[in-house]
């Protein structure tokens, strides 16, 4: 079963030195395989896992307690069963991440989607204007420090 | 049977309305700034010649009037301005120029009346002696098939020679685009 | 009769308007109860006893709404439509015979004439829709011109075929030549066309395209266009085009009866009359309510290819048989 | 060609076995309810509006107001206020406040409750004009089951 | 009032209505810019001949099947004009966006 | 994009045939608040852009300032017509989180509950795809064998909808001896039903023609997506969340993960329907093996997990549903994030829908099966 886990693992420590991989209790967490990358290191992280036969799954963000914004995108694999999620962190004052879209068209609403909520931009995102909030939305309601609108 | 009072006064007045109905609809024909009442015009002077067809012993005539000239001709028409273009596109000539053209326009179709007319009511026309048959259906569908089988070959193939040319064409210009 | 020709005319007019009106108005409940039944739901119960007065109080309501009008509407055109689109079925009844007795004018072009009223149906509908300048209308108006033009041809393909069995276009003429017993009506007139069952088959399809009845109602597909052509009208305006539906089924059922079972002829051949023609006509509108409620909508590209890729060749072959066994016996 | 014959009369059986099961249903007793005429009963466990426990033999509610629902509650719907009177062991409720427009019928106060003083009543078809009259509805006043 | 005086039985209006509309049809496609208006303005001429045929039909001639017959000609004609016209107007669409007569005068440079 | 592109380099002027269409937010075919921003050429869509958003109620957000318990009525108001898959989801993850051991009689009524409320979904989609396509009879029909399921539920949950039946270590209450007998009788008598829905609907010629070959969405499409559930299958992939990353007792069910391959409307159709049979026969499998025994295992009375991230997949009756919680140690997560199968299947939309006719449109629209409350959350 792990076989893919094993060659996506090694193909990480051969294109992306910096990678840190990880293998977390799925019985607890739900995931197979985690990988921090480098906010540059992303398209070229998706580029692997689409090599690899991955499917996307979602992606969000959240500010951790270092008030740092991470990104997280999750995989799944139709036939191997694995699940991936591939994590980098970006700051908080300039929240820039390259956009997957390209890789995966599904990630252009996910991605939207992240923008709005927290206020991550996608780089070469074709058309990063909110999806599920207001088409004026300026706010990213699940950052922290959000207190709602009037 | 005692005849109906004012027969003569009912006859004459469908008959004014067959008028009416053709000459108002030819107007708005050609006088409507809107496409789609252009066409309703045609369709109104349809019915009334429909009518008129009637008053000349032409019963099947008028409805065929109705048949392919209301029901196929104007739709077709209508479907044209649909696809193509909602309204006549405002004129791009100045001023006088439509005034010129307008005018033109109405002196030509002015002495094509006039003329026509005075031809018409200056003539004495003689009706004939006697008919050959009744004008039915029936002699029509004999006719076309004896005497006018050539026409009706001609006629047929023109038909189907439209028919072909007209999805030629409209094929033509899906494929390109 | 002795009565003047006008006053005839007149009286039939009025009755004529009745007829249709109430079985327009009629219609929609035997829509709506049949609907229900096939559904298994009692349908309309509360207005009069099992809700027969259920119509009247739609018409009320409808009478009491007021009539919009778009703001970008062809007003002119959008107010005539409705008043156009009854006419045709108005028409085409005055040519239909009802009984042996009944039946407001008795035309020797009467089959001619149904045609081309019925013909300017599809002009209503269509200006109806292109003056409300919505997109639905106007995708719908295009749609029923061309479901129109298709389903015409190989219903008068049909009609020429039954015409070349009859002889003639005088629809009394027509049921005369269908007395005595069912096996003489045109449906099973098989010495003249072994595939007679099969020409009544194609009628059928075509009559439910040209009223645009489900499963072809491409012009008012709900999930599609809303209501397509009508979706602009409200109030009464709108209740015009929903009666306008029933009276083009009434008067395709009656047409149906008066060509293929034999009008108001009885099954066995002894005791003709209107009540025949009656339960024959609804009959078939049950059919074509039955139908309605049993079948998904078809595409619209299939219809049109059914049309043109199935009916008009088989009706077109027909067509030819019929004339090759008339010439040969 | 056998094919498209064989599709097209494969495809006239399955209209015409469309059109007899649709037959059939019409002869079956229809399966509605008749709304207004006929009402169902409502199970036992149906969540409608909470309503407040009374004890039968004094009428008094059962709450304690220890305001566990007040805070089990997740979107802020109850209000309870409550007042310890001299004598008694437990503290008598005074006020009891549901706002409805809020409520989703979720049952967290219901199942947090430790004297089962609240229930859920089987109103099902509550109806107002106004939105008030659902903002502040009073469970102590409201002693019976809402009644449609 | 005998019949034959009634205008209905008069022939000159019938042709009077005839030249009418072929004046309205000469008056529309002159004025008409658009490929549709001079479609609609000919078939008003068509019309005008048909009534035309008739009229003759019904009071001048001995077989009273041939002025028929020509207008049921004419109509086939009509109809098949139109069918080629349509699809031509939507073809000129779809290359030049337009049907303004003016606009297809490119074609014949 | 790219016919974006085509559009908008065509000239100066835009092409004049093109039109947009608005199709919703109310529209018969959108169930629901749903925009399709249609650019069309006649009746082809040359670009069919989906505008979700109109009733999106932030559950994210609710999900962060509640407690878990709190929370778990919402996840039921998340996908309406699966509630019991959505609430599934959430208890899981807590229960693995904090190491709860649910009683096996628990999971095995969470099993039935969720099947059945599978079935009860997919008979809506069933009805509301048929009125998409404008039959409207087996709606009723079907509505009718649902309201079976709704009286089922609601005897043992109190809701019909929006049931809540799930908690943290087991189930708010016990099925009684009535609800496993009609249960029991309404496995057999459903079978038959799909019987006559495959009758009067499936082999409906009329039907097959408007699905097949319409609307293909092939397993490669379905990756760069995320698509799951139904769609997927459809597609050709035996990807079912039950076997994937199994939960509860379906490991020791036996059920097959219906596929076909061909990727149109129809396969999408059929998978449902055949999921509908399977769904039954796991009813009845688990019906047999329901053991005895509590329904609740002892559970603190303040759930908190302790500090790291979770997540946890349940195959819901749209496909995959994941909840990912990230908790700090505390009683209220600190992050909840809600993977919708219906946001992830009507991404495709746009691809799949280009160069369509309206109606095969609306077709494929019907067969994602969409239900809007799961996209805009």
């Amino acid at each position: 079963m792990s076989a893919v886990l094993d060659s996506l693992e090694a193909a990480f420590r051969e294109g992306l030195p910096a990678a840190r991989c990880e293998r977390p209790d799925p019985g607890v967490h739900g995931g197979h395989l985690e990988v921090q990358v480098a906010p540059g290191e992303v398209v070229g992280a998706t580029q692997i896992l689409d090599r690899h036969g991955f499917a996307i799954d979602a992606i969000t963000g959240w500010t951790d307690r270092h008030g740092r914004l991470e990104g997280l995108c999750d995989f799944f694999h139709f036939t191997a069963w694995e699940h991936v999620a591939v994590r980098t962190r970006v700051p908080r004052d300039l929240p820039e991440l390259p956009s997957i879209a390209g890789v995966y068209a599904g990630a252009n609403w996910h991605e939207r989607e992240t923008h709005e909520f927290f206020g991550i931009r996608f780089r070469g995102h074709p058309n990063l204007t909110p999806l599920l909030l207001p088409e004026d939305a300026t706010y990213h309601p699940l950052r922290k420090d959000f207190s709602g609108v009037a | 049977m005692k005849p109906f009072p004012a027969a003569d006064l009912l006859v004459l007045g469908v008959f004014a309305v067959a008028v009416l109905l053709t000459v108002a609809g030819a107007l708005i024909a050609v006088l409507s700034t809107r496409l789609i009442r252009s066409v309703c015009g045609l369709a109104l002077t349809c019915f009334g010649l429909a009518l008129l067809y009637y008053f000349l012993h032409s019963p099947f005539l008028a409805l065929m009037e109705i048949l392919i000239y209301v029901g196929a001709i104007c739709v077709t028409i209508i479907f044209a301005v649909m696809l193509a273009e909602p309204d006549e596109a405002p004129a791009q000539e100045s001023r006088g120029a439509a005034f010129l053209w307008g005018g033109l326009a109405l002196v030509v179709s002015g002495a094509v009346f006039w003329a026509l007319v005075q031809l018409g009511w200056g003539h004495a026309w003689a009706a004939p002696t006697s008919r050959a048959n009744a004008g039915t259906v029936h002699d029509l569908g004999v006719a076309l098939l004896t005497t006018y089988s050539l026409a009706f070959e001609l006629i047929s193939l023109v038909l189907l020679a439209a028919i072909l040319g007209a999805l030629v064409i409209a094929h033509h210009g899906r494929s390109k685009s | 009769m002795n009565v003047p020709e006008p006053y005839r005319l007149l009286l039939y007019l009025v009755g004529t308007l009745a007829f249709v009106g109430l079985n327009a108005a009629y219609l929609v409940w035997v829509e709506r109860k049949g609907a229900a039944r096939f559904q298994r739901r009692p349908g309309p119960t509360e207005v009069g006893p099992a809700g027969l007065l259920q119509p009247i109080a739609d018409a009320l309501k409808l009478l009491s709404k007021q009539v919009l009008v778009p703001p970008e509407a062809d007003r002119l055109l959008f107010r005539l439509a409705p008043l156009l689109v009854l006419m045709p079925a108005l028409m085409c009844l005055a040519t239909i015979p009802f009984s042996a007795a009944l039946g407001a004018r008795d035309l020797n072009l009467g089959l001619v004439m149904v045609f081309a009223f019925g013909s300017i149906n599809v002009l209503a509908i269509m200006l109806g829709g292109w003056a409300s300048r919505n997109k639905y209308s106007i995708i719908s108006a295009a749609r029923i011109v061309s479901q129109n033009v298709a389903y015409e041809i190989p219903m008068l393909l049909v009609v020429i075929t039954l015409l070349m069995v009859t002889g003639t276009m005088n629809l009394r003429e027509i049921v005369e030549q269908q007395a005595g017993g069912f096996w003489h009506w045109h449906i099973l007139r098989l010495t003249a066309n072994p595939l007679m069952p099969v020409t009544f088959l194609i009628f059928f399809i075509c009559l439910l395209a040209e009223t645009n009845r489900a499963p072809f109602d491409m012009a008012e597909a709900e999930s599609e266009l809303v209501a397509g052509a009508f979706t602009e009208y409200a109030g009464m305006s709108f209740g015009v085009f929903f009666m306008a539906e029933y009276a083009n089924v009434l008067v395709g059922c009656s047409l149906a009866t008066v060509l293929f079972f034999g009008g108001w002829q009885s099954p066995v051949g002894v005791g003709s009359g209107l009540l025949w023609f009656l339960l024959k006509l609804y009959l078939l509108i049950f059919l074509v309510v039955w139908v309605r409620w049993t079948f998904p909508r078809t595409q619209f590209y299939r219809l049109l290819n059914l049309s043109w890729t199935l009916l008009i060749p088989v009706s077109l072959g027909i067509l030819l048989l019929t004339a090759g066994l008339l010439k040969v016996f | 060609m056998k094919r498209a014959l064989s599709d097209l009369f494969g495809g006239f059986v399955s209209l015409l076995t469309g059109l007899r099961i649709t037959l059939q249903q019409f002869f079956k007793p229809s399966v509605t309810v008749h709304y207004p005429h006929e009402t169902l009963p409502m199970p036992e466990r149906f969540r409608g509006p909470v309503m407040l426990v009374r004890d039968p033999a004094t009428g008094q509610a059962l709450c304690i107001a220890c305001k566990s629902c007040e805070k089990a509650c997740p979107s802020d719907c109850l209000v309870v206020e409550g007042v310890k009177r001299e004598g008694d062991k437990k503290k008598s409720v005074t006020e009891f406040k549901l706002d409805f427009t809020r409520c989703s019928l979720c049952g967290s106060c219901v199942e947090v409750c430790p004297v089962d003083a609240l229930k859920f009543s089987k109103a099902y078809n509550l109806a107002s004009t106004s939105r008030t009259a659902f903002c502040q509805i009073d469970l102590l006043e409201r002693r019976e089951e809402p009644r449609p | 009032m005998s019949p034959n005086q009634l205008c209905c039985h008069r022939p000159e209006v019938y042709l009077a209505l005839a030249a009418f509309l072929f004046a309205a049809g000469v008056f529309g496609l002159v004025r008409r810019r658009t490929l549709i208006g001079m479609l609609i303005a000919g078939e008003l001429i068509f019309s005008a001949a048909s009534l035309n045929f008739l009229t003759f039909n019904r009071f001048f001639v001995e077989d009273p099947t041939v002025g028929q017959l020509m207008a049921l000609f004419i109509m086939a004609l009509a109809a098949a004009e139109v069918a080629i016209a349509l699809s031509i107007i939507i073809a000129v669409y779809r290359n030049y966006r337009s049907i303004n007569a003016k606009a297809v005068s490119e074609l014949s440079g | 994009m790219l016919l974006e592109q085509t559009i908008s380099t065509r000239g100066t002027e835009p092409a004049p045939e093109t039109f947009v269409l608005n199709l919703g937010p109310q529209h018969p075919a959108t169930h629901g608040v749903l925009r399709l921003k249609l650019t069309m050429d006649g009746e082809y869509i040359l670009r069919g852009e989906p505008v979700p958003g109109y009733i999106h109620r932030m559950h994210e957000k609710m999900g962060e300032n509640r407690t878990y318990a709190q929370f778990l009525p919402n996840t039921s108001r998340i996908d309406y017509l699966a509630a019991m898959h959505y609430t599934h989801a959430l208890v899981a993850l807590v229960e693995r989180a904090a190491g709860i051991e649910v009683p096996p009689r628990a999971e095995y009524v969470r099993v039935i509950t969720s099947e059945l409320n599978r079935i009860s979904s997919h008979l809506v989609w069933f009805g509301a795809y048929l009125l998409d396509l404008g039959g409207f009879t087996p709606l009723l029909y079907a509505f009718d064998d649902r309201e079976k399921i709704l009286d089922l539920l609601e005897a043992i949950t109190g809701a019909r909808l929006t049931y809540g039946y799930y908690r943290f270590g087991g189930l708010a209450n016990d099925v009684d001896a009535a609800f496993v007998e009609g249960t029991r009788a309404f496995v057999t008598y459903m079978q038959p039903r799909l019987d006559l829905y495959r009758k009067l609907v499936t082999d409906n010629i009329i039907l097959r023609k408007r699905l097949e070959d319409i609307g293909p969405i092939s397993a490669e499409m379905c990756r760069r997506y995320g698509a799951s559930g139904p769609v997927l299958r459809g597609a050709g992939v035996a990807c079912d969340v039950r076997r994937t990353e199994p939960y509860s007792v379906y490991p020791s069910l036996d059920f097959a993960v219906p596929v076909f391959p061909e990727g149109d409307c129809l396969a999408r159709y059929r998978v449902r329907m055949e999921e509908m049979a399977q769904s039954l026969r796991i009813i009845d499998q688990a019906l047999t093996q329901l053991p005895e025994g509590p329904i609740q295992a002892k559970v603190p009375r303040v759930i908190k997990l302790p500090p790291g991230e979770y997540y946890s997949a349940v195959e819901a009756a749209r496909g995959r549903f994941a909840i990912r919680v990230v908790s700090d140690g505390k009683d209220i997560p600190y992050r909840v994030k809600l993977r919708t199968p219906s946001f992830a299947n009507l991404t495709l939309f746009e691809e799949a829908s280009q160069g369509m006719m309206l109606p095969d449109a609306l077709a494929l629209l019907g067969s994602l099966d969409l239900v809007i409350p799961d996209i805009d959350r």
